[in-house]
């Protein structure tokens, strides 16, 4: 990697995490508008699908996420996407998933960047066209030291 | 050296009161991070190590050798060497660490230009080479000329620096499991570099870490590869002497 | 310099340690709501990652330094200026920051050279503002 | 060169539910982060990843700048007949790289 990959900043003992996710934040409102994109106006049903991240994250730069759809993921009955959304990073979206039946098993994990405590939001379209989603609030921790 | 002896050396190195209350930056993480250092295919540090591997295959500079010409197999000639180091070179009259040692390695057998610090391919290097003394004690280089390199890094690792006017020790000893913000303080036990830090989102060096530490206080660092580094390190690797290699750690 | 002056005075008067510096810093007077905000920011105060205290709205605080809660009543003026502007006045050991001396300092960055942490009215400005915190217990 | 870990089960028994891991060497640019100049380093991100059983897509995944560095990937696969398993990520370049393994399910 090269020297140049390395923000040039030196404050101190403090200083926020944000570097990564500077100019313009995302708002609860265009997370609303991208999942409204998502969900094409139609109604989401709490439940069967379920996120799993740490509430409290040690570093927002890779924070853990298992999403996870109660689906027997047959040729009848299986997940189409899943997509999970976030409220405070530039962009909404931050990761999709398309499987097919042929996966058997409807759940995913990745790492994720959170560039501050927000609320996160999945949401799986299965075959027969329902919406479920599931939502939870991750606490991310300023690092401490920060370097130049 | 058998096993007795590294017993033996790390007690002779630390002392026997500090042996039971050192802990390893690792303790300090929460699980997630933990498993994600302990699970091979979940520890980006692994992809360094590939990487190292591809590199210590690959001939480098004008004499066409590799590192595997003249040392063969990596997971045999390589075992143990990490937790040695700093390491007393006679030639050079200085201590170095596994980096600077990949680097006279580079300019006298291989013919090559040194790699800069922090060099991606260096770092790979470097946790090839640490991984094959993963879980192995770290065992100090018993050269007698290391004790004023450790002596040099003790002195620096006490001395107040920078507009905060701070010491390594004031955190690291004094306030060891405290809390800076949210951030637990740990030991500084380099046991683990180069290390996968999650703040770096890739592979850096103990002197990457150092220097962040000396930004941190408000000072200057010294230029990478200072021997005040290598002091440093030399000094922390001793008083880490007996605890288990951990390379390449991920941290925070 | 003038607080190397003035803690210098602190430093000789009366044999033991004086445990304050009465005069204000030259500055206007301390405002604590100037204050309460140098102290919340962790880029220019750097007070809450080594502090804790009644400050519900800052996440993630230290608790490397005593807990400011109800500091006002504990310390006078005086004696919060002191530790502010040198606290090694008070404990040559500290690991509180000098915030407006630049006495003994070692390898100061290029970028921080012949500064102080805090500029002298942003000192009467936390002084002002930890005056104002005397409840003893955060709610 | 990108160096990528795969992890892929080499047999299994007809019907296992087998888990794949995939972790990619890549600094994932946001497009976001700021040079010391205020100038922005530009976007340099995997786009996409996916999954083929012997040649039939099974996954497709979106990523986007809030994917970590070094993309990690952990998934599930119903082994059902002895085929190959690929793996495919495509780079902003539009470049597609691919590691594939072949599993033994008897």
């Amino acid at each position: 990697m090269t020297l140049t990959r390395r923000a040039a900043i030196a404050i101190g003992l403090g200083a926020p995490l944000v570097l990564l996710t500077r100019p313009a934040l995302a708002s609860p409102e265009t997370m609303n508008a991208a999942i409204a994109e998502f969900t094409d106006g139609r109604s989401v049903q709490e439940g069967r699908i379920t996120l799993d991240i740490p509430v409290l994250v040690e570093n927002g730069n890779s924070v853990p996420m298992t999403v996870e759809v109660d689906s027997p993921m047959t040729p009848e009955d299986h997940v189409t996407e899943i997509a999970v959304f976030n409220e405070r990073n530039p962009l909404p979206d931050v990761v999709r998933f398309r499987p097919s039946p042929a996966l058997g098993l409807a759940r995913f994990q990745t790492r994720i960047r959170l560039g501050d405590t927000q609320k996160i939001t999945a949401i799986a379209r299965l075959s027969d066209g329902t919406l479920w989603s599931a939502a939870m609030t991750v606490i991310v921790t300023a690092p401490a030291c920060i370097e130049s | 050296m058998k096993r007795g002896g590294v017993a033996a050396l790390a007690v002779l190195l630390t002392g026997p009161a500090q042996a039971d209350e050192r802990r390893s930056g690792f303790d300090y993480m929460g699980p997630e991070t933990q498993l994600m250092q302990t699970d091979d295919m979940a520890n980006p540090g692994m992809l360094a190590v590939q990487a190292g591997m591809r590199l210590w295959q690959e001939t480098a500079g004008d004499a066409e050798r590799s590192c595997e010409s003249c040392h063969g197999d990596a997971e045999k000639s390589m075992r143990g060497v990490a937790a040695r180091y700093p390491a007393y070179d006679a030639t050079a009259q200085s201590a170095v660490d596994v980096a600077g040692r990949v680097n006279l390695c580079r300019t006298r057998h291989q013919g090559a230009e040194p790699l800069p610090q922090e060099d991606a391919d260096l770092l790979a290097l470097v946790s090839l080479i640490g991984l094959q003394s993963r879980g192995l004690p770290v065992m100090p280089d018993p050269d007698p000329q290391m004790s004023q390199w450790r002596s040099r890094g003790a002195d620096l690792f006490d001395r107040r620096m920078g507009q905060l006017n701070l010491s390594c020790a004031q955190c690291h000893d004094d306030n060891a499991g405290g809390h800076l913000g949210s951030a637990p303080i740990p030991q500084a036990h380099p046991t683990g570099y180069p290390i996968y830090r999650l703040e770096w989102q890739e592979m850096g060096s103990l002197q990457r870490r150092l220097r962040g530490c000396l930004s941190g206080v408000r000072s200057d660092p010294w230029p990478y590869g200072s021997d005040a580094y290598v002091a440093i390190e030399a000094y922390l690797m001793q008083r880490a002497a007996g605890m288990p290699m951990e390379t390449p750690a991920v941290r925070p | 310099m003038w607080a190397g002056l003035v803690l210098a005075s602190a430093l000789t008067a009366g044999g033991a340690l004086a445990q304050g510096l009465p005069e204000p810093l030259p500055a206007l007077p301390g405002d604590p709501v100037r204050g309460r905000a140098i102290v919340e920011d962790r880029q220019t105060g750097l007070c809450l990652l080594c502090h804790s205290g009644p400050f519900p709205d800052v996440p993630f605080q230290g608790d490397l330094g005593p807990d400011l809660t109800g500091v006002g009543a504990r310390l006078d003026p005086a004696e919060l200026r002191l530790r502010m502007v040198d606290s090694r006045a008070i404990n040559g050991d500290t690991i509180m920051p000098p915030y407006f001396s630049r006495d003994g300092l070692n390898r100061v960055g290029d970028r921080w050279t012949g500064e102080t942490i805090l500029d002298a009215q942003q000192i009467e400005d936390v002084i002002a503002f930890l005056a104002t915190l005397t409840q003893e217990e955060s709610e | 060169m990108t160096d990528a870990l795969v992890n892929i089960p080499e047999t299994a028994t007809p019907g296992e539910i087998i888990e794949i891991k995939l972790l990619i060497s890549h600094p994932m640019e946001t497009g976001f982060r700021p040079r010391s100049d205020g100038s922005l380093v530009p976007r340099d991100i995997i786009t996409s990843v996916r999954c083929l059983y012997g040649g039939e897509t099974v996954l497709e995944v979106d990523l986007n700048p809030a994917i970590s560095a070094n993309p990690f990937l952990v998934f599930h696969l119903r082994a059902d007949r002895s085929d190959e398993i690929a793996l495919e990520w495509t780079d902003w370049g539009g470049v597609v790289h691919r590691e594939a393994r072949q599993i033994t399910v008897a």
